[in-house]
């Protein structure tokens, strides 16, 4: 951790939906610029997790502050990207990606706009509506409308799980390149291993429910990341054990 | 080209084999009473060659374009806010499920004493046939909005009337156009219960007075028979506002 | 359909078509003696000879009495549109008058409305385009040099009458009774005038038969006519006979509040009557020239053809029947 | 605990309110035509009293059910064949989307002159109107089916009638379902108009008599009352129907 | 190949959807018992080819022959796994799962269904309905009808696209399992190329669309596979390298 106080900051956060207890005792800080992943088991509560520190649910009890204030809803300069896909079906690729700008000159939209439509490879796709478009391209507008607002933090819920793999590949390497280049704070949600040591400074690795952070694996590879490389190996290998299975698919544990 | 063939053919077909059915029906029973397909369209003739036809089609659908309009005027709105605001449906929605299950028929008094026999009582009755579907398809609307909208506006700092215009309302207009499609059948499906009141043109006011004149059972078949045909355009004719690219998304096979 | 047993709820077995026959009627006073007739048939013992119908308006029962001429081969219809139906070639025949008078021209107690003059330009409500009440009006407004131009004419079911005038969606009302006398009843209706003041002996039912009935069943249909000619004289014999038909009809037959047809068989008590039944000439031509220049009729049949007088006695013979309510 | 005081105060006061509003109202029309609350309670009560309210009730609901059952014994099957088979689709399709904006009042006529004015009049009255709406959503069930289930059917060797019965009739199954709710609400909702037809009993014929006998619209009102309460519990029956198992997949959030 | 016939065989198969052209002189050759796996681009056309051989689909032009006769409809001998979920939602997990076994004596469908519940983990789940499970569970259930079904033949088209990545694997080892054991001859459709490397005996890669057969790669290593092998990591680099794609997610092309 730095000096300075975490962009990120949970503390004992606890969360139950009415009997159903889902997170206890979730500590996460995420400094600022750091790319972090949170893995974990289906249903563990990830997903909760992310919409609490986003503003959409409120937890239970603990403490949640996020660039140096309690979180009270959520907030634009703080993207979230959904588990199921937020693009509006009701406005073209073009206005969905320029969602989160009404309120910047039309130039700066347009340019903005063309800019992250580009980037995700939908150049020509501007005037479709995204029941035009494949899952995966849809998967892209959400990304694009997310980058192009200029949020200082973004939150990714499982964002490339619809992608075939080429994409899913290609929008890594794009997604590190962005955050490189703009200095963003992420929090990535995901349940492929293999795409959290991909992408991540640190992967935290969630229990089952209810869930805590289990492990913390910090990833010091230089990016792009060769995914032949022992320590990449390793690192992955680590995160199955965590988990309780190994590689191969032999289950340690029941599912 | 195969299907063409099957969509033209098949209707016509049918169609003719209806019509020869009706009229040996009719000859058959030897009551002279019901018409045959000719005599209906003989008294069509006669209505076209009296002015009357288009007369009474326009009058009838002026009588639900306004009724109809005022529905949509009122249910929409209505409709969308009572599926926001949880209290406001909590104390409103019993009243709407009890009032819709009763028959324009019997509102007819209460439109008489309110509205007087002017052409406001029929269009009060359309109204109401139709305010109902409206506002229940639009609640219903909100209630069922994905969630994921709401949040993705929220996050974008939306709220207040800019959420509602932007997002709660685009996302539930597709179910608000298909509540909208039903209100515009039942619509027109009062017109004949509508024009009971005294009016002197319309469908409706066709077939009551051809019912009051005697033996004029085409006349009132005729009747029947314009309405079902208005009422498959209109409905094809709403049909189209859900071709429409900002709504399509909300109908694709399921 | 007949295996469903749809008729779980009759409240009588139906199934006696075969010796009865049904003769259509509404509850209006115009159709009075159609219960009458009934109800002291069956409290003298007799053989019940018809099934009275009740209907709810004119278009039903219309549809019934020609689209099922078997069940029901008789029934109380608007004089002219009997003779419109003849017009159009339906074999159906006049044998009986239901009443005569018993009908008015109402307004709101409140209008300026005093004379037939002053109607000019008001919204007067009639019962339908085959109604006598659209001949009384049109006689009306034509003494006084004014027709149906001058005034405006809409058609509404009686029974929504007394509610339009009283909230003045029109400004006049004319239909049979009970519905005028109502408005009396109720404080807010004025007569402007009475059909029995004006056109004497004024007729707007008349008992109808179709013509295959006539010939098959000629015994049965005298016996109808003859019951409602005796049991006419009967309620016209005394006020106190007018009072318990008032009682009995309202409760078994109209389902209406029997103080209302108290009142409209008793104030005045010659506002409808019950006697002179017999079809005259004089009365229907005098009906058919009025309808042909209201634009009602066409004129193409004449009084033989619509009128079957053969069935109805001499009134000045009958004799009401020998009938007490038992109190 | 928060929840159940709002959907149970909440519509108390409005119903107060909308009682009170009414009363208000009423008294300071002058006018005695309309009813108060009160006058309608009583007049409830007299009906009680005479034993009537109970008969009427029964008379209707004996009238809806046939009139309602024989549509689901025709509409039902009928929509699932033309759904299935294409050319019978095109045949017929047409003709139903031309009857069903047709009024029952209109068909009333044709009503007495087939069925005279027995039961059975206003019975197929209440069929006619509530047969279209099942026979369309059982149609469009079928064709709105999802195609890997019919793939996945006929790869584990299903045809013919076990591949109906198995498949394709649980696969349309919800949607059918919510055909027939529309439609039980349809059947409810021409009780007046088929009561219309002289029969001597009924809620619809409550309130056209309580319009023949003079000033009651007591009764007029107290027959509506009773038709919106009933069709509201008619309703919230037929919902059970998309409670089971077989068929709670089919209504899920969109 | 064997001298025998082998069990699928597809030569110069060509289909168009109207104006579409979707696949171009496919030939493939299935022996039998042999695990054989398709991939390439999203949208290339490997869902047509898997109906095709189903018998779903009518192929334009070109010889499609299963088992020694020509396709002509699906049989339930050759039971497929649908890429959207072809579980029948109105049956139960037990119901589902014994859904090809109708005609089996009562005791012996029990038997079965009771094994394959098991096998896929859904033990406990036998009264449920498909609405109450998650996506990966209602996808187990699809296999496990599968496999019940006692199929010789099996397609599967991305059958483990909805599960969550560590059942996924699991799901992958107990495939390989049943494969194993049972004998049976599988054609295997997916965009994953890992999954490809990790299950196949030959993977088929598929050009874009219109698609044909690209190049086949075939995977000669001893089961269970270690992911980090030479072997298998050199085959998964070569499959990325015919498809335009290095494993970092540089696009050499567009996607
Ligand atoms: N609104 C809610 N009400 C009740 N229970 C909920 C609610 N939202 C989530 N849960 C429960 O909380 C648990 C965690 O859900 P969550 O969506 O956070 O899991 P997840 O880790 O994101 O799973 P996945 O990887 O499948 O997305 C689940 O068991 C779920 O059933
Ligand atoms: N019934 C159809 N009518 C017209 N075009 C079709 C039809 N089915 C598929 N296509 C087209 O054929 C092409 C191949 O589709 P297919 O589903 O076989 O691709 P796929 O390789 O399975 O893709 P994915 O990996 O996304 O499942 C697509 O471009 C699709 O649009
Ligand atoms: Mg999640
Ligand atoms: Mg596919």
């Amino acid at each position: 951790m730095d000096n300075a106080e975490p962009t990120i900051s949970v503390r004992d956060c606890w969360m139950s939906f009415g009997d159903i207890h889902v997170l206890e005792r979730v500590d996460i800080q995420v400094a600022r610029g750091e790319f972090v992943c949170l893995v974990g088991p289906s249903g563990c509560g990830k997903s909760t997790m992310l919409n609490i520190v986003g503003g959409f649910l409120r937890e239970t009890r603990g403490e949640v502050r996020v660039e140096g204030a309690a979180v009270d809803g959520p907030d634009p300069g703080r993207i979230f990207v959904f588990q199921e896909n937020g693009v509006f079906p009701w406005l073209t690729v073009e206005q969905n990606i320029g969602f989160g700008l009404l309120s910047r000159p039309t130039a700066e939209r347009r340019e903005r706009v063309k800019h992250y439509t580009a980037m995700v490879g939908l150049t020509g796709f501007e005037k479709s509506y995204p029941r035009e478009l494949s899952g995966g391209m849809r998967q892209r507008v959400e990304i694009a409308r997310a980058l192009a607002a200029d949020a200082r933090v973004l939150y990714m819920d499982e964002p490339f799980g619809a992608l075939d793999f080429l994409t899913r590949l290609k929008m890594r390497a794009d997604l590190i390149r962005i955050w490189q280049a703009e200095k963003k704070t992420i929090l990535f949600v995901t349940h492929d291993i293999e795409e959290a040591v991909q992408l991540a400074d640190r992967v935290l690795v969630m229990t089952r429910r209810p869930a805590t952070i289990a492990e913390e694996v910090r990833i010091d590879l230089p990016r792009p990341r060769d995914l032949d490389a022992p320590g990449y190996l390793a690192a992955r290998d680590r995160i199955f054990s965590i988990m309780g299975m190994d590689a191969r698919g032999g289950a340690a544990g029941t599912y | 080209m195969n299907r063409r063939v099957l969509h033209f053919i098949l209707p016509l077909i049918t169609a003719a084999v209806a019509l020869g059915a009706w009229h040996a029906a009719v000859r058959m029973s030897g009551s002279d009473i019901f018409p045959t397909p000719l005599e209906v369209l003989r008294g069509l003739g006669e209505l076209v060659q009296r002015g009357l036809l288009l007369k009474y089609i326009v009058a009838s659908l002026f009588r639900v374009s306004w009724g109809f309009g005022l529905a949509v005027l009122v249910g929409v709105p209505l409709g969308l806010v009572l599926g926001w605001f949880r209290p406001a449906y909590a104390a409103l929605n019993p009243f709407i499920q009890i009032l819709r299950p009763i028959s324009p028929i019997a509102w007819i008094p209460v439109a008489i004493l309110w509205f007087g026999v002017k052409d406001t009582a029929p269009v009060f009755l359309i109204f109401l046939a139709s305010v109902f579907p409206i506002t229940v398809s639009a609640m219903a609307a909100v209630q069922n909005m994905q969630q994921v909208y709401l949040r993705a506006a929220q996050n974008f700092g939306l709220s207040g009337f800019p959420l509602f215009r932007r997002v709660i309302f685009p996302a539930a207009l597709p179910q608000v156009i298909t509540g909208i499609r039903i209100a515009l059948g039942v619509a027109w499906l009062v017109v004949v219960a509508a024009e009971m009141i005294a009016v002197d043109s319309g469908l409706g006011y066709l077939i009551i007075d051809a019912r009051n004149a005697g033996k004029r059972y085409d006349l009132v078949v005729a009747g029947m028979v314009m309405i079902g045909l208005i009422g498959l355009l209109l409905d094809l004719l709403v049909r189209r506002l859900e071709k429409f690219d900002e709504v399509r998304w909300g109908y694709g096979q399921r | 359909h007949g295996g469903l047993n749809l008729d779980w709820f009759a409240k009588k077995p139906e199934n006696r078509q075969s010796q009865t026959f049904g003769v259509g009627f509404l509850p209006v006073t115009c159709h009075l003696t159609c219960p009458v007739t009934h109800f002291i048939n069956k409290n003298l013992g007799e053989r019940d000879m018809f099934q009275p119908m009740r209907f709810s308006g004119f278009p039903e029962l219309k549809e019934m009495f020609l689209g099922r001429p078997k069940e029901m081969p008789a029934t109380f219809i608007l004089a002219p549109m009997a003779i419109a139906l003849r017009e159009q070639g339906v074999k159906i025949k006049i044998v009986h008058l239901g009443h005569r008078d018993g009908s008015a021209v109402v307004v709101h107690k409140d209008s300026g409305i005093f004379q037939t003059q002053h109607l000019r330009g008001k919204t007067v409500a009639i019962p339908g385009r085959y109604a006598n009440q659209r001949l009384i009006l049109y006689r009306e407004l034509k003494k006084v040099g004014m027709s149906f131009a001058d005034i405006n004419v809409v058609e509404m079911p009686p029974p929504d009458m007394p509610a339009a005038l009283q909230s003045r969606s029109v400004d006049a009302i004319t239909s049979g009774e009970p519905f005028m006398g109502q408005t009396e009843l109720d404080g807010y209706g004025r007569t402007l005038w009475q059909a029995k003041d004006v056109w004497p002996g004024f007729i707007s039912c008349v008992l109808a038969v179709q013509e295959d009935a006539i010939r098959d069943h000629r015994d049965e249909i005298q016996r109808l006519v003859n019951g409602i000619a005796a049991s006419g004289k009967w309620i016209d014999q005394s006020m106190g006979h007018r009072m318990d038909a008032a009682q009995f009809v309202a409760k078994n037959y109209y389902n209406q509040n029997p103080r209302l047809l108290s009142y409209v068989l008793a104030k005045p008590p010659d506002r409808v009557t019950y006697s002179r039944l017999a079809p005259l000439r004089a009365d229907f031509e005098e009906i058919q020239q009025l309808a042909k220049e209201a634009g009602m009729l066409q004129g193409t049949v004449r009084f033989e053809d619509y009128v079957d007088d053969t069935f109805a006695p001499d009134p000045a013979a009958v004799q009401p029947q020998k009938f007490e309510v038992q109190k």
